[in-house]
């Protein structure tokens, strides 16, 4: 069970969160304006990555509150989670958590 | 290829054994193939089987990043049946399930296709009229499916709980007998050393790593951890890692990967006749030759490529089989593992053209693929020589998610597997 | 005397408390601190089981939870009646209690005579794979024939056949650092990690004593005490440390994501008296911010001709038999080794007495200072010796050995008689949980073994688990894993190894049978057969000889297997690799994994205010979502058909009473409100006046419809929206993602209200006559309260939001009150409504009444896969608004096809048959399968109004099919029906419509 | 008109007699006015109270003011509670203290119920069922969050060392208390 920092009340269990997709997918403004095929890609294609995946996450059982997450879906580690709204963190420039062995 | 048989079998008792050959070979990749299957899994190795001896393309290699088998293909709760609700899934598995019937034999390989039957129990009004549903679509379509009372259930099954008294009484179920088990290894090997028998090469532990394109864009080469390979089409098969394959060739994919959870208990003396699946409370039980209690258990919600979840997974999936069968409490879990579907958006399979020419695409069988594997590998065979659709899958286009002609067995009936 | 091996004095036995159990029907006899195997052993008998496939005679081979043979059905409470028996128990890790009844398994007609043991002169044929090669013919024979045998035949105890007696309980648990095993390394890092007392310390050790190997040392010495005495210092200074757990008989089964451990605390099995409910065993859910694995090691046995006959054990299990309980394992022990640990077990055994002689296949001079000091004891010790084989079949009688030349031949053969042996084939670091927490291995060659690597969690191992052998070092590991550089001065450990993978033999190896996994009767032709065949990968082998797939997971085989393989492709060991470890460690019940959620707590029974009023009055219930409802009143002597056809007439000629609490309501409030309706529902909102209420519909951004409901305006800022039962978590959710996630600007929130407000649904031509008397603050006037409006006023003297809404076309009313006046509601308009027959109602007659409308309920005539115009309520579907969710959906390609299937009313030729739901519509039944169908029937009753059956269906083009004749399915056949609109019943006045 | 008896009816939820019993227990609580509160925190920036009820507490507080508590669920969301007889006179103040605030006030008194857990082993009969770290350093006295419990969500708040309250919609009143009296039966 995953151990998840809410960008509100801190580490919390999995089962008290609620996990929807990828992140950073807007709704599009005025879909009526798109083809079929944009369509579709809004709805349903997905980056699915093997690594780094940016993701939204809400606090169902706790504030309630929706926020993203950068998580490595190789490993399950989060790197950083962050609230709806703000970009998505450039890893690069944080340096990695520290890991002791 | 050696044949396998009891004759042989006693023959070789006598020398120890030591007469039996490799299953299959170990070759060094050629430069080029006609078809280069990316991933040897169950499917893979069934397309690979069927292009060799329905169309006569043996000039195949299949390629697999691990060990054949290792994937989701070995991992899986062997749960087969057909009886899906639309017209064209019940075409798709009911053709894998013709197949299944014969596959031992054509094989020449065991692998113990035990129709038990399989059980979908009904615990509330709107199961009922969904499982009804399916038994006439069925039954309209040729394919095997019958409706029991709550007594019936308790008969075919009975180890089963009909008590009125628990949390979801069970109101009756749909039995597919023809529906069962297989022993999913066996599915693998035996397609492989069928596969191999007839010329096809199969290159273990070599990863895909890209796509080499003509100028014309068609499909020219595949990049792997062991070289170039070249490939006058592409068939990808990879389950849980479509997307990274995908992904490594340029496309994205209406599929997302996450961990689905399995696990059996200790081996136990026969206690348990058949399969049974319940969709309200989710379980899936059945016990497997070697005695364990064989039970699906959900899938973790997030996306994930790490074959492992978490135990509230597992426990969830406990609660349901107890509640059932409350005398299972006692025994034990001895194992459980993680496999990493490949989850579509309607939640039925993709087998189709991509938009690049001579790469083809069979994935999404998220939860449910095992009980395809030969109606796919026939019909994903069929694509791969013709070049155009099986009629049988003309209907898993990728196509489809831009038109909206879902085939969401999922939304129509609540049911996976 | 009935424990005839029983030692005078020692071991860690409490002698005041003689105890017996029954094993096989017969009484075996020890004290408390035995196990069944201890005790077993002590009766002078190794004899325990049946082996799985070949159903060879089994004895003990180890004390631990590494014990793959010596496997017992357990009846745990047998005075107390049935539930309390399972199989598969481990003999060496059962704490003996009296009272336990206890069985060996997998053999007819007993443990002595085994018929199945035929098996064993069929094995040159049941080899591995065996069953790929054959039973393919005749293909009728496998499901009836040979599968049945094939499942008999395995399998190993008998699965408990009645519902469990005992209970279980769940705790999570935090902590600071979680030490798993308490063993030298465990013991040390716990100590030091809950020094300084700041931080949160729990200590679980899956033995019933604290101390791991030290129980079967009573030789090594630290800082000057005897290492038990260290022990028990160390214990008691745990114990009396506020900030510590210790959990003995607590297995770590589960290293899961992000430090979540699981283990399992067996709480009752284990008293004599255990309080009644006590759970039997406690699921712990740990999260650790670091955990320190100090889980020791496992010792590898030798392979060899018949090594798995009882009477041979490993040897530090014979240790721990003689030095922890006090059994003597037999006689005349012979020690078969390739390493220095085992001679600890000789002088041990030959100090309590055994006549004791060492195989070492070592050569003199690669031995250490453990040789001279057997030798000094007076111990034969015969180094450069292998074993050929071992004689006897049900109990070992000798081992016949030989000399090896520096070729590596074999030489003239001897036999040693011995009752007993004690084999060591090195030792392999338990690294199970390091694994599962996903660190990587490494091989360290010089112990032959893989090491904790690369973590890849919070975690540290610490002593055997980590590759350290000798106690002193072990000791200093585990105060540096707990944070401290104490180190202790011990006795020195003798260690070492030189890894054999099968023992070289003269003999025809296709005849020899020398076990890798005893469990599965897996041999090392076994092995070599599936590397012949092109199973190279380890995980091939695994899968095609079963080998490691057994209950004790391969923890003594894995190695022996891996090195075999190795061996057999001439790769180095690192090189194959290990299989997976994965949860659990050993095996846990379902019952700790399921913990309280069995019964009344499998999952939440909700239940209304009404609810006890249905009860008293004879209501009959059904499952809808987690809700349990009224399905229907029946009278004395009615069925469920009697019963609707009373309760919906009733509602048509005078008035019916139903409890509409489950309905979801959402309280949306806020400046936004109206835009934010707009944006969620398919119709528009704006115009919508205060006190009024409009049918909305929902939908997916798929396009299909996924909610309907009423709502109505409380004010400028403030709807009352109302849900399906079903969907209301959803639609609350789906609402709350759009406003936090896609439209964050909109000053709009949403509250869950469902169980704020009871609604009672007061329904027929009599209906405003039994609410109005008790209203007050509302104009109850036709002209004042109009159809599809609401009014907040009181009732009772009450607060109500009264709703002038109808599900059933007649006149009617939902009176929605704060729920914890509902019953006293309920029960007043149900008095009053006497006067005119009211009729209580469940939900089987709302159907009922509802499709005689033709009115849809979601999920019910839509099933996700149904657009609005699908059904028939396009008319809902505003072509105004720019956008609204699910709109762009709506405008694919295949949405508008003119062969959608759409709602229509459908009539069975009989009137008095009713058609099944779920049926499918055919229009020519005599095609040949597959028969083209063109719908099927989503909702189908008796309408006792109507004087007949009625239905509804989703037909291909089903508008353009109206009075089509079609083709219907049922149980036997197929009956013949007309299409028509779906509108059943007409009734004067109102009808719900946007 | 009839005569109506207007007492309010808690739910029909049977205490297990040998949780009582027990040195942890479990009683459900008097019904108490109950009220929703919403308000984003840029709408109510620099307000400590609103109508009496603390609002600057962090996230995951109860705070308790002249008989007025205040929990904050979250960073937009607060649960008022007073006395039952003042629900409407809270509204009242509440609103009319919000004039031109957008916010949303919603009465939710007869939705939830609460249980008062209580007894020095009360932190481990919730964490039967609650995964959260309930130490007193973790969750001190003040503490008030939403979380699950088994199978349901409640809201859990602690106001002493060793008395809880666990708070869940009506409907889930008896499992919750019966998931509590079970867990609390390895305390007896
Ligand atoms: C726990 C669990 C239970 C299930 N239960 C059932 C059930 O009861 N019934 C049922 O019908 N289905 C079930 N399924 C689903 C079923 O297992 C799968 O749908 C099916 O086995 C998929 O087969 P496959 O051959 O497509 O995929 P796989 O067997 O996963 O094969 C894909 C192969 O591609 C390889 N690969 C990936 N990337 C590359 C690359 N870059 N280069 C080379 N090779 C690559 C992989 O290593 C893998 O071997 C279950 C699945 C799981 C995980
Ligand atoms: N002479 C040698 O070559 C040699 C080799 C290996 C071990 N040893 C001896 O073994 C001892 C090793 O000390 P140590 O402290 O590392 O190990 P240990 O074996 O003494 O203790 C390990 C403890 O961990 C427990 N354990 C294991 N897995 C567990 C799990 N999953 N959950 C809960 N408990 C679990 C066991 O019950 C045991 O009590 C020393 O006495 C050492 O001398 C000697
Ligand atoms: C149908 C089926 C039966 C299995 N039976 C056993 C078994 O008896 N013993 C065992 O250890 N594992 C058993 N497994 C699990 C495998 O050991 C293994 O965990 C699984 O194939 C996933 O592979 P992995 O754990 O190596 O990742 C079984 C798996 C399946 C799919
Ligand atoms: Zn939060």
């Amino acid at each position: 069970m995953l151990l998840i920092r809410c960008p509100h009340c801190g580490n919390r269990p999995e089962i008290e969160f609620h996990c929807g997709g990828e992140a950073h997918i807007a709704r599009p403004e005025t879909p009526s304006e798109m083809t079929d095929q944009h369509w579709a890609e809004f709805l349903y294609y997905r980056t699915n990555p093997k690594g780094m995946h940016a993701e939204r996450w809400q606090h169902r059982h706790g504030c309630g509150r929706w926020f993203n997450a950068l998580r490595d879906t190789v490993t399950d580690k989060f790197a950083a989670t962050y609230e709806m709204g703000s970009p998505r963190p450039d890893l690069a420039a944080t340096p990695a958590p520290a890991r002791t062995a | 290829m050696r044949r396998f048989s009891l004759a042989s079998l006693l023959k070789e008792s006598t020398k120890g054994h030591t007469g039996w050959e490799r299953q299959w070979r170990a070759p060094e990749p050629k430069k080029e193939y006609d078809v280069v299957i990316v991933g040897g899994g169950g499917h893979g190795l069934a397309t690979a089987y069927y292009l060799a001896t329905v169309h006569g393309v043996t000039n195949v290699a299949i390629i697999e990043k691990g060990w054949i088998g290792g994937g989701n293909t070995g991992r899986n709760t062997t749960i087969i049946r057909s009886n899906y609700l639309f017209d064209e899934s019940a075409a798709l598995y009911n053709h894998a399930m013709n197949l299944w019937e014969g596959l031992s034999q054509e094989l020449n390989y065991n692998i113990m296709f035990s129709q038990r039957g399989v059980l979908m129990l009904a615990h509330n009004h709107h199961d009922v009229v969904t499982f009804k549903r399916h038994v006439y679509s069925n039954k309209l379509n040729g394919v095997d499916n019958e409706w029991l009372s709550p007594e019936e259930c308790k008969a075919f099954c009975p180890p089963l709980t009909i008590s009125k008294d628990i949390r979801y009484p069970v109101m009756g179920g749909a039995l597919q007998r023809k529906g069962g088990t297989a022993r999913h290894d066996a599915v693998a090997w035996g397609y492989a050393r069928g596969a191999d028998a007839r010329g096809v090469d199969i290159i273990q532990n070599c990863e895909v790593t890209g796509l080499q394109r003509n100028p014309d864009g068609s499909v020219k080469a595949v990049e792997t951890t062991r070289g170039t390979i070249g490939a006058r089409k592409v068939g990808v098969v990879a389950a849980g890692h479509t997307g990274v394959v995908m992904g490594r060739f340029g496309l994205r994919m209406p599929v997302e990967s996450v961990p689905l959870q399995a696990l059996v208990s200790e081996p136990v003396k026969p206690c348990f006749p058949c399969v049974v699946m319940s969709n309200a409370v989710h379980a899936y039980i059945s016990q497997s030759d070697k005695g364990e209690l064989v039970i699906g258990a959900g899938t973790d919600q997030y996306n994930s490529y790490s074959q492992q979840g978490g135990i509230h997974v597992t426990n969830h999936t406990l609660d349901a089989i107890c509640e059932l069968f409350p005398q299972f409490t006692r025994m034990r879990m001895l194992r459980s593992w993680g496999g990493i579907v490949d989850v579509t958006p309607d939640r039925s399979p993709i087998l189709s053209k991509t938009p690049i020419k001579n790469l083809f695409v069979n994935c999404g069988w998220g939860t449910g693929g095992f009980k395809a594997t030969p109606g796919s590998g026939h019909v994903f065979a069929h694509m791969l020589a013709t070049g155009e659709p099986h009629e049988i899958n003309a209907p898993y286009s990728l196509d489809r998610f831009r038109t909206g002609r879902l085939i969401d067995e999922a939304a129509a009936a609540a049911v996976s597997h | 005397m009935s424990q005839p091996f029983r030692r005078s004095s020692g071991g860690h036995i409490d002698r005041t408390q003689p105890i017996t159990v029954s094993f096989n029907g017969k009484t075996l006899h020890g004290y408390r601190g035995d196990t069944i195997a201890s005790m077993l052993i002590a009766s002078g008998s190794h004899l325990a089981g049946r082996s799985f496939k070949y159903h060879r005679p089994r004895g003990i081979l180890s004390h631990g939870s590494d014990e793959p043979n010596a496997l017992l059905s357990v009846d745990w409470r047998p005075e107390k009646g049935e539930g309390r028996r399972d199989p598969n128990n481990r003999a060496s890790v059962v704490e003996a209690r009296s009272g336990l009844k206890t069985a060996t398994q997998n053999h007819w007609p007993s443990l002595e005579t085994d018929i199945g043991a035929v098996n064993d002169l069929l094995s040159p044929v049941f080899v591995a794979g065996f069953y790929y090669k054959t039973f393919m013919w005749p293909r009728k024979f496998w499901d009836k024939v040979y599968e049945p045998f094939i499942r008999k035949a395995a399998g190993l105890g008998d699965a408990p056949e009645v519902p469990d007696a005992d209970r279980y309980a769940n705790r999570h648990a935090h902590a600071d650092i979680l030490v798993v095993g308490a063993g030298p390394a465990g013991l040390s890092a716990a100590l030091a990690a809950s020094e300084d007392g700041s931080k949160r310390v729990i200590l679980a050790d899956e033995g019933f004593k604290l101390g791991g190997a030290l129980l079967n040392d009573v030789t090594s010495e630290i800082d000057g005490k005897p290492a038990a005495v260290w022990v028990e210092e160390m214990v008691a200074q745990l114990d009396a440390r506020e900030n510590v757990i210790v959990l003995p008989r607590t297995t770590v089964f589960g290293y899961y994501n992000h430090n979540h451990i699981a283990m399992v605390e067996r709480v009752a099995d284990h008293r004599d008296n255990a309080p009644d409910g006590l759970a039997r065993e406690r699921l712990w859910q740990v999260r650790a911010s670091k955990v320190i694995i100090a889980a020791g090691s496992h010792e590898r046995p030798l392979v060899f001709e018949n090594n798995d006959r009882p009477g041979i054990m490993l040897a530090e299990s014979a240790r721990a038999f003689i030095n922890r309980y006090a059994v003597l394992p037999g006689k005349s022990l012979v020690v078969a080794t390739c390493g220095a640990s085992a001679y600890r077990t000789a002088l041990d055994a030959k100090a309590a007495g055994m006549d004791v002689k060492i195989v070492d296949i070592r050569l003199g001079e690669d031995c250490g200072p453990e040789l001279a000091e057997a030798r000094s004891a007076g111990i034969d010790v015969l180094t450069g010796h292998t074993v050929v084989k071992a004689l006897g079949t049900k109990r070992v009688t000798g081992v016949v050995v030989a000399p090896l030349g520096n070729d590596g031949s074999v030489g003239t053969r001897r036999t040693l008689t011995c009752d007993c042996v004690a084999m060591s084939g090195g030792w392999t670091p338990s690294v199970h949980l390091f694994s599962q927490s996903r660190g990587k291995l490494a091989f360290d060659a010089s112990l032959d073994a893989f090491l904790p690597g690369q973590s890849a969690q919070e975690e540290v191992s610490a002593g055997a688990c980590h590759g350290i052998y000798d106690l002193s070092e072990i000791i200093a590991d585990g105060y540096k894993a707990g944070g401290s550089d104490t180190s202790v001065s011990a006795t020195a450990t003798f260690t070492g190894f030189q890894p054999v993978r099968v023992l070289p033999t003269d003999a025809d190896p296709k005849k020899v049978k020398a076990f890798i996994d005893f469990q599965n009767d897996v041999t090392a032709k076994d092995i070599k057969l599936a590397v012949r065949e092109g199973f190279e990968s380890i995980e091939h082998v695994k899968r095609y000889t079963t080998t490691g797939m057994a209950t004790d997971q391969g923890k003594t085989s894995n190695m022996n297997a891996l090195g075999l393989v190795a061996g057999l492709l001439d790769r180095p060991l690192p090189a194959i690799g290990t299989t997976t470890f994965r949860p659990p460690y050993t095996p846990v019940t379902f019952g700790a994994l399921v913990g309280p959620s069995r019964e009344d707590r499998f999952e939440p029974v909700r239940t209304t205010a009404i609810d006890p009023w249905a009860v008293a009055n004879g209501a009959e219930f059904e499952p809808v979502g987690q809700w349990r409802r009224a399905h229907y009143f029946p009278k004395a002597g009615e069925d469920m058909h009697a019963a609707v056809a009373r309760e919906c007439k009733a509602v048509r000629t005078s008035v019916g009473i139903f409890d509409a609490s489950t309905l979801g309501k959402i309280e949306v409030v806020g400046p936004d409100a109206a835009e934010f309706m707009n944006r969620i529902y398919t119709n528009a909102w704006a115009k919508l006046k205060v006190g009024g209420c409009r049918y909305g519909l929902m939908l997916g951004e798929n396009g299909f419809v996924m909610d309907d409901g009423v709502v109505a305006r409380l004010a400028e800022d403030r709807f009352h929206v109302t849900t399906t039962t079903g969907g209301a978590p959803r639609v609350f959710q789906h609402m709350e993602d759009y406003l936090q996630t896609e439209w964050p600007d909109l000053d709009v929130f949403i509250t869950s209200i469902t169980e704020q407000w009871a609604a009672i649904a007061v329904q027929g031509p009599n209906a405003r006559k039994v609410v109005e008397p008790f209203v007050s603050d509302i104009d109850m006037s036709e002209g004042a309260f109009p159809h599809m409006a609401v009014r907040e006023g009181f009732i009772c003297g009450v607060p109500t939001r009264l709703f002038r809404v109808s599900f059933t076309g007649e006149t009617g009313f939902e009176v929605n009150v704060p729920v914890d006046y509902a019953e006293a509601v309920w029960k007043t308009l149900y008095e009053e409504g006497r006067k005119y027959d009211i009729t209580p109602y469940g939900t089987e007659t709302m159907h009922v009444l509802r499709c005689e409308m033709g009115f849809i309920i979601v999920g019910q005539e839509t099933d996700g896969t149904a657009t609005p115009d699908d059904v028939g309520l396009s008319g809902l579907v505003s072509k105004k608004k720019p956008d609204f969710v699910g709109m762009r959906s709506l405008a694919r390609p295949d949405m508008l096809l003119p062969d959608r299937k759409q709602l229509v009313g459908i009539l069975a030729k009989d009137p008095n048959e009713v058609l099944e739901e779920g049926a499918q519509v055919v229009e020519d039944p005599s095609l040949p399968v597959p028969v083209p169908m063109i719908g099927h029937v989503t909702s189908s009753y008796f309408s006792s109004n109507c004087g007949r059956s009625i239905a509804m269906a989703m037909i291909k083009g089903g508008r353009a099919r109206i009075d089509q004749t079609v083709w219907v399915t049922t149980p036997k056949g197929f009956t013949e029906a007309t299409i028509s609109t779906s509108v059943f019943h007409t009734v004067q006045g109102e009808k719900v419509d946007a | 008109m009839l005569e109506v008896n207007l007492a309010r009816r808690a739910p029909a939820i049977h205490l297990d007699a040998r949780a009582i019993a027990g040195p942890v227990k479990i009683t459900l609580q008097p019904s108490s006015g109950r009220l929703s509160f919403r308000a984003k925190q840029k709408a109510i920036a620099g307000s400590t109270e609103v109508a009496g009820f603390t609002v600057d507490g962090p996230v995951n507080s109860r705070r308790e003011n002249l008989g007025l508590a205040s929990l904050r669920l979250g960073p937009d969301e607060w649960m008022f509670l007073c006395d039952e007889s003042e629900t409407e006179a809270v509204v009242a103040n509440v609103s009319r203290s919000l004039d031109n605030v957008a916010h949303s006030l919603v009465d939710v008194s007869h939705r939830d119920v609460t249980f008062e857990v209580t007894g020095k082993d009360a932190e481990a009969v919730i964490n039967s069922g609650c995964p959260l770290d309930l130490s007193l350093s973790a969750f001190p006295v003040g503490s008030a969050t939403r979380t699950v419990l088994g199978k349901t969500e409640i809201v859990l708040a602690r106001i002493t060392e060793i008395t809880w309250r666990v708070t869940c919609w009506r409907s889930f009143g008896s499992y919750v208390q019966g998931y509590l009296a079970d867990a609390a039966l390895d305390f007896a």
